[in-house]
This record gives C-alpha cells, structure tokens and sequence, in this order.
C-alpha cells in the first residue's frame, strides 16, 4: 500500500504496464520531457526512453490515427489527449477507425489503444478546458468510455485498459488529481471494466455519477443524511457500457433514482440513465427518474462556472425534490 | 534520382513513351522479362475484372463500385515490388495491389456487394481494409511504420490515397509525423485528375501533388503512373531509401481515371471527351502490351485467350460471392468488442425476440 | 404548388435564398458542376455562378471553418458535407467555433449558417453513408439540429435555416429524398424552427420520429389500426431544440410514448425523448416511455442493414408492447 | 522579395543586427521615425502589461495567462500596417496586434479572469476572439478572406498561428483553401522555437516553416521576427502583393517565447539557459530601443519615465477589471441562441428556482 493521489496512481500504472509489456507506449502532446501539463507522465520518458514515452506533433488526429496504426501493428499505445476540448480534431479518427476496425474485418484486425483524456470543470480553466462529454461517446458504437473516482480505480482501471483489446476513452477527472489521496496497493492490479460500484448503500434514493461528481454527491449526502435521507450512492466507472444490473437492482431498492453529471443535460447520461432505470424498473419507481447536469450551454468561464456546475447543493436539491415527490 | 527529380525541378519521371518505346535504358529498373510479363497478366486480370464489374453493377448484382479502370499500372508495380513481410494501406482504387498480397476477388465481390467479411481477407496478411474517410488511412500507415521503426523489423509500408485526399488535414498530419519519425513509408498519391467532379486544380493551388514532400522534409517525386517501368523503378528508389533510414517517401503518381468515379457516377457531366481521349493515349496497359509485343513477348491471341480465362475466373469468384450464406443477425453484435459485453447481448436477444414475434405475426396474417 | 420530391424541395429553398439575398453562398464537396451527389444542388452554379455556388477542396473542416469566417463577416453560407460519415472530420470546427462563437463573444460574433448532410440508412450503400448520429450533434450546445421528413417541410425548414442567425445542422433522410412526391408551395415559405408537428392525432399511444422514418412509422400504424390501436405521430421536425410542450400535451392524452429513431440506442434520442416524457408528465403514463432504434453497432453493410434497421414491424412490436404493458 | 526569398533558397530576411544597427539601407521599411517611435512605445506597452499580468497571476488575481514576452516585434510591426478596415485573426499571443485594432487591455484582463466579456471588444471591429484550438482560427481566416474577394472589398485579413500549429490539419486546410481561393490573406506563423515543451524540431522535419508556403502554391518567406523592419518591410510587400491578387502569404516569423509557456509552465524543464541566453540579446525591443538611441530618437529616461506611466495604466486597466460587476447566472444562457429557446428558459428557470431554495436552505440552517 502506497498514499497517492490519482495523478500517482495513474501514473504508477503507466509505469507498470511499461516496465511489463514492450508493446506499450506512451505518446503525446508535451508527455515527454515535460511529463505532461498535468505531469502525469513525469518520469516514464527518463526511466523507458524516447521511444517509449514521447512527445508528438500538435495534431491530435494523428495521435490517433497513428496510435491506430500502431495498434494494428501490435504495440499496445497510450495516448494523451491534453484537455477535453482538443479531442475533437480526432473524431474523425475515434469513430471512423478506431471503434470499428474490428468490426469492419470481421475480427481480424484489433486496436488495443487507450486514449486518455483529462476532462470536467472546476479548476479555473480558459475556454475547452472544463468539459465533460461522455454522453457524446458513449454514443459511439464500439468505443468503451470509463472514468475513475479515486486513485485506486484510476490504477485498477487504467491497466485494464492497457490490457484490453478494445479501444478505450479513459477520461481523468482533473479536478480530483490532486484532491483525493488514498492507501492504494503496490504492484499490479486491474478492476473488471464494465461494472459500476456501489460506493455507499442506502435505501431512499439510488444516485448515479461518476468521476470528480462522486465526490460532489458524498458531500451532498451528509446533508442529506442530517435530513434523514438514506442514499444509495453508484459510481458509474464505465460510461459505457453502463453496468445495467447494478442499477437495477439498486431501484427495485430504493424506488428513485437521480443522475448527476457535469455535461450538457440534453441527450446526456442522465436521459440514458433514466431510460434504463424505466425500462428495468417502471413498476418499482416512486417518482420520476430525474437528473442534475450541466445545462445545454458552454461551459462558462471561471467567473460562472459555479452556476454551470453541479454542487453539493444543487444535489441535494434535487434529491429532496425527487424524495418528496 | 531524388535530387534530379526534386519537385522544385518541376520533372515528371517516365521510362517509357505513349507508344511503348523505353526512352533512355538507363532509367529502366532491373526487372526480368518474366516478372513483366507476369505484371502485366496480373493488371489485364485486374482490368478485366474491373470493367466486368461494371457490368454486374449494371444488372444489379452488385452495390456501387469504384472502378480501377486506367490506373492500373500503379497497383501493378506496387504488386510488383511488395513482399509478403510488407504492410498495404489502400485507399480504394487498389485492386492490383490488393490481390497481390493475397486478398481474393470473391473478397472485393463480396465488400461491394454489402458484407463485412470483404474485408477480412482471410488469406492475406498485413493489408487494411479499404479506407472510405479519404486519407484518414495514411496515419494508419505512419503508425505501422512506428511499429517497424519501433522494433527493428525490415518491412515497409505502402499507403495509398487519391489526388483529392490531399487536401484532408489529415494528409498533412500523416506526412508530417512520418517525416518526424522518419519511418519506412512510401506514400502513393494517385493523382487521377478528380476527386469525383474536381479537379485537381480546385483541389490545390501548389505546382503538383509531389512538391508538397517539401512541406514535410520528406522526399518527394512525381512520375508516370501509366508507365510500369517508371513506376516500378520510382518505388525502387523509395524501397532502397527506406531501407537506408531515408524514409518516408511521398510519390505523386499522374494517371487518369478512365472510367467514372464509381457506377453511380457520370463522368459526361465535368469532363469533355476531348481530354479523355488524350488520356486514352496514354493508356498504361496498352502502352505495356506495346512494348511487350515489341519484344516479341506477348502476342493479341495470348491476350484473346487469356482474357477469356480470366472472364471465366472472374465469374467464378462473383458466383461464389453471390452464393455467400446468408447475413445472421448476430453478425451484427459479435465483432464490435473483443468481449460482448452484456448490454449488446441483451440487444441481440431483443431483437431474435422481435424476429420471432414477427414470424408468428406474419404466419397469423397469412392465415387470415 | 408544384409537385416536388425533397430533392427538388430543397434545390428549391436553395434557389429562392440565392436569388434573394446576395450573401448565401453554397459550397461543398461536388456541389458545383456535379449538382452535388445526390443532385440536390443541380443547376444552381449555372444559375447563380461560381462565385456563389462552388466546389471546394475535398476536407469537411475546411468546408465548416472557413464558412463560419464567410459567416462572421457577412456571408450566410449553406454547406454540404456529403454524407453523414464525413461529417467527422469537421466536428472541432462545429463544436468549438460555429456552435460557440455568439456566446464566446457575448454576442457581439455571429455564424449564420447552414450545414445541409443527407443521413440515414436503407440505400444499400458503402460503409459511412448510413449514419444517424442526431444525439451527438443534439448535445453540442449552441447548435440547432433539424430534419424534415416531407418535401413540404424541407423546403420550409430549410428556408427558416438559412434566414436564422444561428448555426444549423440540417440532415436530410437521403432514403426518402426521391421517395416521396407532394405538392409543395411555390415561392417563399418559412416553417418555424423548434416546433414538432402532430402528424396524426390518436388516443393510445405517442410515437415520435423524425425524418425517414416518419414513413416507417406510418406503415406501422396501418397495421396497429387493425389492431384497433390508435397512434399520434409526431414528427419531431427540430432534434435540438426538442418542442416539449408537443411532447407534454401528447403524452397526457395517450399516457404511453415510444421513440423510434436509426440511430445507435444508448444516449440516443429515444432517451432524451423518455426522460422528457417522465419529466413533463409522469403520472399520466401507463407504460414505460419505450424506444425503437438502431443497436449500438456500427451501422451493417447493405447485407445486413434490415437486421439493423427499424421497419414497420419492429415499429409495430413495440407499440403492441407498449399498449399491452 | 518572394522571388529572392523563396523558401527553397533558405534565406532569412533581416534589416537590422542584434545591435540595432541597419545592414543595408535598401532594406528599410517605408516609414517615419514617428511611426516607429509610436511602434516601440506601443510595444513596451505590451511588454509592460504582459509582466505586469504575471505578477497579478502570482498574486492569484487572474488565472493562466501565456506571456506574449519576446515576440512583441510580429505584433508590433503588424500593429503599424493593419488598417481599421482590415481582420485580425488572432492566435492567442498578439496582444500589441489586438490593443492596435481597439481591443482594451481591460478586455483582455477580464479574459484572464474568467469573464467571456473579455472577449467582446466593445470598441474594436474585425477582431476575431483569441482562438484556443490551436490553428482553428486560419480557416475562419481564409473564409473572411473569400467575404472579401466576393464583395470586391479592399480589405486584408492578418491571420495568426504558432509554430506548433502548423501540425494541425485545419493548418493545412487553410491556406490550401486561402491558395485555391487566392484570397487577401496573410497568415502569419510566430515560430518561437517551442510549443509548450515541444521544439519545432519535434514538430516538422521540413528544412524551415516557411517552406510549407510550396504545398499550397502561395508565396512564403521567412523572416527575423525580432527585426521590427524586416518585420515590417515583410508585411509591407505582403500587403502590396495581396492588393494586387497574389495573396495569400505565409510568413514564418523567427522568434522566441522569452517566457513561459503560460503560467502555469516551467520553461526550464525543457530549455537551457545557454539557449535563453543566446537569444536573450535577440530581444526584439532591445534592437530597436538601440536603433532609436542611436538616431537620438529615444533615451534611458524616456523610457524609465514612460515605462511608470504604462505601468499605471495597466493597473488602471487591471483595478478596473476587477471591479466588473459579478457574473449573473442568466448570462450563462442569454448568448447560446439568436433567440433563447423554451428549452433554455427552462433551464434558467430551474436554476433560478434552485438559487431561491438554496438561499432559503442556507437561512434555515444559519438560523440553527
Ligand atoms: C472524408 C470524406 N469525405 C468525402 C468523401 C466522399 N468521397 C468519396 S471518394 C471522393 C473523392 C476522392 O477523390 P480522390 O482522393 O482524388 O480519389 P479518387 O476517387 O479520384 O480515386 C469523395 C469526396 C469520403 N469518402 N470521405
Ligand atoms: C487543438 C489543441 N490542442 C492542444 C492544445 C493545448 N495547447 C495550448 S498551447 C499549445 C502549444 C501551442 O504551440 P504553438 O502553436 O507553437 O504556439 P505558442 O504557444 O508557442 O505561441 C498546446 C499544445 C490546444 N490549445 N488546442
Ligand atoms: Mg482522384
Ligand atoms: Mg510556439
């Protein structure tokens, strides 16, 4: 066991993976020398070698595509995308190939390549620093979407990732790099990808989230309990596919559910999780599936990013709301 | 010969004239007389391939098609010099090159005709599928030579995009890490004069397609893409250089599109015939059965004969295509990840319920 | 009125705004010459110039980018992306700048434009031409997402878009684009942008769709009628902004909706559609808000596409579903 | 000029060495000593505003901010040419270029801040907002170029970009689209050695930057970005070359971030102090103030004199700024939308009510 915080632990799991697969590396915008402008590569290009750990050209569909590439060939490539709101240039690249090159040959060509991706609000950022668009791909087909919460899923989480043979989005919420730090287990360890965790049982509402809002919803939670509510708090970590078990059995539970995300509302996670908490659990429900979100705006600048984002009061809000229904 | 025919220098490299005739011995590449022969069976079995797709488009035999017709030679010389070690990114106009690494005709049949397994292309190694995003595959293509360049190995990559590719970003993109990471690349640009309607002229304003190596520190060339000999020793030079660590290599290869953009095109509308009946002078078989049958090689009955051969085999793997069984819903769910994930299971069996529920609906109807 | 196809609709509402206003411009990809692909533009540069309709290079983020600096100083520019699956390359430029550019500038920047994309299955095509992806453009905020499902409403709508200040994603369902015939209004007409149209009334049940598949839906219907089911269609017209009071108003009649859409199912419309359905009136529904889409696979090759697809009858188990819920 | 300094014959333009003294006569820029004095005050405005920020950064009365320190000349010259009917395209280091067309230092503060009304330019017309996806920006560029070409006007754009942004596709796309259009473009690279910690030998292995100017047939030439005449003189014959319908232009301007990246970056990790040193005595303004020192045109007092007034003013600006009224939560909507869609009054309504139910919450548990 070792104290880290997700910035650590994430990077302890470049490390590992490196130090354990020759097919492994790490390429990007400024992960090199500079060890990343979050520095979560700090180190990996000193201790593997420029060609393992390198910085590329400013383009992000070519860290993509040839991560691709590279993939098909039988490297195994990391990739960072510097803030969320630079991964657009590589769209192209993320669904036209990267989700489906498997599909397209019928199984015979594979893209084992993670994309990382530091994302959300909540640090003061300039413009596209502070998105958060799972929904948008979760929406690609052949693409899986995660998220950890904690230093010890994002170690767990990532080398998986690294590990599996599809192509993975690995969002960072970077507004927790540094905020949370834990005991987390030295050496190698993986969390099964795919399956959400139910941080905290409880019995009135089920809260879904994921990323930096799980802490955001524990805060609400005290509040909630001085109020006498018991919440049932899921930590989603795989945007997609969702872990619809754990979500069902925790409505045929506690009978509400309410989503919390960082993204724009409409066509976001919360109408997804809504829609499935319908489908596998109508007859259970004592009020409608609700969700708090972002609104359908662009993330403001730092002076009113608090009326964007979602707190702990806006939480709790929303659970009372949906309880007293 | 990358220096003589710097793209500054505004040179076109060719070996052979329109009439089949080798300009200067000295250009030729070194090639044996068989291996030409055997090149140029192959473009004529691709040609007529080609052109008797076409006609099964017409019947409605088949979806739509990008023809090859007239840009064969590119393809053949790439089919002559690739080896088995080394990697094909094509675009989509690539049959020759595609059937030289082993991918079957019954495979492009069956691609065209609406199945995935078109490009699974069970007996050959090391060929990507067909690239619809234009250029997106030519990072694809710098990627693998990382790989190569990563661990040491002694292949190449030959990757593929049209005249109007050039203008994606991520022709730029791809060219430019190449040429960063000096991989072992040899970029084939098929300038064919259109991207569908536009010609190259509304594509770009630069000299030509091969200058733009510059922009890249790579070398560059622009040849003859109808004239085998050119292009086989153009991609001979680009192989040596690679292998010298003087990689990647941008080939600007000048053709001719001879038929439509694909069968649901009409070429009549933004070309006159005048211009394409210069082009068909320079028709890169013809020019090669020209000089063959000058050297007393080949003959217009051993092309009679063989063409009919040909017809029969290229019918044959059609038939076999058409006589694919039949797409299985759960086709659709299995390859998407390395495992199902649950979600996708859940809607496969939605939806062998929905079918079930149909069949029965339908039998009550039809009882009725 | 005048017999149109929605080919013919749109080259009409194209024809009538170039004629009109000196600064629409169209461009695009085979636009010129050609007429466009699908000969929707046809005629238009021999009418109008190729000052004002031309070819441009082959790169969508060209297309997009520099039409939204056409835009910004005066322009109102209507560009085609050729089909559905090329869209990609240009989403930075949709996302961070044509869909941003008002609200970054506190108004003071506007991008009046159009970007005019034939989506959705059902023509036998290659890989890329099928797409649905409305719920991803659907959450890009700041940007308007239509569709229209007649020629009547293409030329309409269409017309409306171009006159609007905002950016806006019009996809046109390729698969009916010569299918169906109608008499269509000559000369200039607007259809408000943002409302859905109630295309049928019924009592038992909402279904709402857009564009092709409105026609799918409607086959549908004649065969829940002889089943004594009752349907109200609602074309929703506008993906982004929903109109939720049609919405609202529908569902508190029938008291069950289905969505049915093409695109893939999770974070899809059908979703959003639901979770509106739960927000607005949830006590007035008696089935669980249902969806029928496409499954989160990449769209199969001609093949394969019906297994994928939604047709009448896949449309008509989920009503009988619904109803007998 | 282009001719002599075509890319391809690597030829740096230069009018002035690193002691402000001319190196040939008939290079000089036309231009009044007024012009060039009002040019170097407005620069060390720029200069002083720029360290100044850093300073408010440390003390955490703004949020990242990158340094335009070192490269105030490309600005500076481009401030002394750009007339108020002309565009200016920024990137996000041009701030003597924005202050020239109206933009207020106080605007951009607010920025920094965190407010988007920092990106309003109440009082300037034909700026495009700071441009954060880097290169995104030269397509809108080349677009108000086709606005102008279209319309006949007389007016010219000046388009920004870094060093690594000319790896970005939308790079290429731009002045591939600015070439084919042949529109009134200059497009301006400021390659200052590094983008954040990667050289621009990471980034490109071409021979210079301004050597790109040949993939898309638009002249290029490559200048000394510290050189305020060359600067000038470049931007001179550019514009006169756009006038007369051979834009576009690609400049590649050689200079060096003599700061951070932003101020959130540590330079050191990836440069060393030999390289800072070296062109330490390349500084931009240090050249001219010795040019004008030289013509008796400026002196030490001046400028310690004058440097107290801009001083004051910046803070002036900054206090300012500071005191801007608090962001309402309405304002989050109020822009999305030509017309505020119902959708969005909802949500503004929600979040209305929430702030109500929070305050009451707050009370009520104060009151405990
Ligand atoms: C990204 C993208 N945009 C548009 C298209 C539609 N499209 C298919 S082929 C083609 C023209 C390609 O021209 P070129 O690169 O010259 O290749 P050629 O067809 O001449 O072989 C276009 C625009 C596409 N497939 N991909
Ligand atoms: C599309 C995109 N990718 C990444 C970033 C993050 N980023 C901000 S500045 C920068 C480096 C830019 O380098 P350069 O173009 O040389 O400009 P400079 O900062 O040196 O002025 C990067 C990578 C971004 N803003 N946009
Ligand atoms: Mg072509
Ligand atoms: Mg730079």
């Amino acid at each position: 066991m070792k104290i880290m915080n997700m910035v650590g632990a994430i990077n302890d799991a470049l490390d590992i993976k490196l130090n354990e697969d020759k097919n492994v590396v790490v390429f990007g915008e400024d992960v090199g020398v500079e060890g990343g402008v979050f520095r979560v590569t700090e180190g990996l290009q000193k201790k593997y070698g420029v060609d393992r750990v390198f910085d590329s050209p400013l383009a992000e569909s070519g860290i993509v595509g040839t991560a691709i590439g590279m993939a098909i060939a039988g490297l195994r490539p990391v990739v960072e995308m510097q803030f969320c709101g630079f991964i657009y240039p590589a769209m192209n690249q993320i669904i036209s190939h990267a989700s489906r090159m498997r599909n397209r040959s019928r199984g015979q060509l594979e893209t084992p390549m993670v994309i990382r991706m530091p994302y959300g609000g909540g640090i003061n950022a300039l413009e596209h620093h502070s998105e958060s668009m799972e929904a948008m791909f979760g929406h690609i087909p052949g693409l899986k979407v995660i998220a950890p919460s904690t230093p010890h899923d994002a170690k767990g989480m990532l080398i998986a990732a690294i590990e599996s043979n599809d192509t993975i989005l690995y969002m960072e919420p970077k507004r927790i790099y540094r905020a949370i730090k834990q005991e987390v287990k030295t050496g190698k360890f993986t969390i099964e990808l795919g399956k959400a965790n139910v941080v905290t049982p409880g019995n009135d509402i089920t809260v879904v989230t994921f990323g930096a809002m799980v802490r955001e919803v524990q805060k609400a939670m005290v509040m909630a309990k001085e109020m006498g509510i018991s919440v049932e708090l899921i930590d989603l970590r795989s945007i997609y596919p969702i872990d619809r078990e754990t979500i069902r059995n925790s409505i045929k539970k506690t009978g509400r559910i309410l989503t919390v995300t960082e993204g724009p509302m409409s066509f976001g996670l919360g109408a997804e999780i809504s829609q499935i908490a319908i489908e596998e659990a109508f007859l259970y429900l004592e009020a409608p599936p609700a969700r708090v979100s972002g609104y359908d705006v662009i993330v403001p600048l730092p002076k009113g990013e608090h009326h964007y984002m979602q707190d702990a009061y806006k939480i709790l809000y929303e659970i009372e709301r949906n309880v007293k229904y | 010969m990358f220096k003589e025919y710097n793209p500054i220098n505004k040179l076109m490299f060719q070996v052979m004239d329109n009439h089949g005739k080798i300009i200067d011995d000295k250009l030729m590449p070194k090639v044996t007389d068989q291996r030409v022969l055997k090149a140029y069976k192959d473009m004529l079995f691709a040609r007529t391939a080609d052109l008797q797709i076409v006609n099964y488009q017409r019947q409605g035999r088949i979806f739509t098609y990008p023809p090859n017709y007239g840009q064969e030679v590119i393809s053949g010389a790439t089919a002559s010099i690739i080896e088995e070690k080394d990697w094909l990114v094509p675009a989509f106009r690539e049959m020759g090159a595609m059937l030289s690494k082993g991918v079957t005709l019954k495979e492009l049949f069956l691609l065209f005709m609406g199945y995935e397994e078109g490009n699974a292309y069970k007996n050959a190694k090391k060929v990507l599928p067909i690239s619809v995003p234009i250029a997106s595959q030519l990072l694809h293509a710098a990627g693998i030579g990382y790989e190569i360049k990563y661990n040491k190995k002694k292949e190449l990559v030959y990757a593929f995009v049209g005249d109007g590719g050039t203008s994606e970003g991520d022709f730029h993109e791809a060219i430019n890490f190449a040429g960063v990471w000096k991989v072992p690349v040899i970029f084939i640009i098929q300038n064919n004069q259109y991207g569908i309607s536009t010609p190259v002229s509304m594509q770009t304003a630069s000299e030509s397609l091969a200058i733009k190596a510059l922009a890249y520190g790579v070398k560059g060339i622009q040849v003859d893409g109808n004239d085998y000999f050119a292009m086989l020793k153009v991609l001979q030079e680009s192989k040596k250089a690679c292998e010298n660590g003087e990689g990647p290599i941008l080939i600007e290869a000048v053709t001719y599109r001879k038929g439509a953009h694909t069968t649901s095109d009409d070429p009549t509308k933004y070309r006159t015939k005048e211009e394409e009946e210069s082009w068909h002078k320079k028709d890169p078989l013809d020019r090669l059965n020209k000089y063959l049958q000058d050297k007393g090689l080949w003959s217009d009955k051993e092309e009679e004969k063989i063409i009919e051969q040909f017809k029969k085999e290229v019918d044959r793997q059609f038939i076999e295509a058409e006589n694919f069984p039949e797409y299985k819903p759960e086709e659709i769910f299995k390859y998407m990840y390395s495992e199902t994930p649950q979600e996708l299971k859940d809607q496969e069996h939605k939806l062998m319920e929905f079918y079930r529920w149909k069949s029965e609906k339908i039998a009550q109807t039809s009882k009725k």
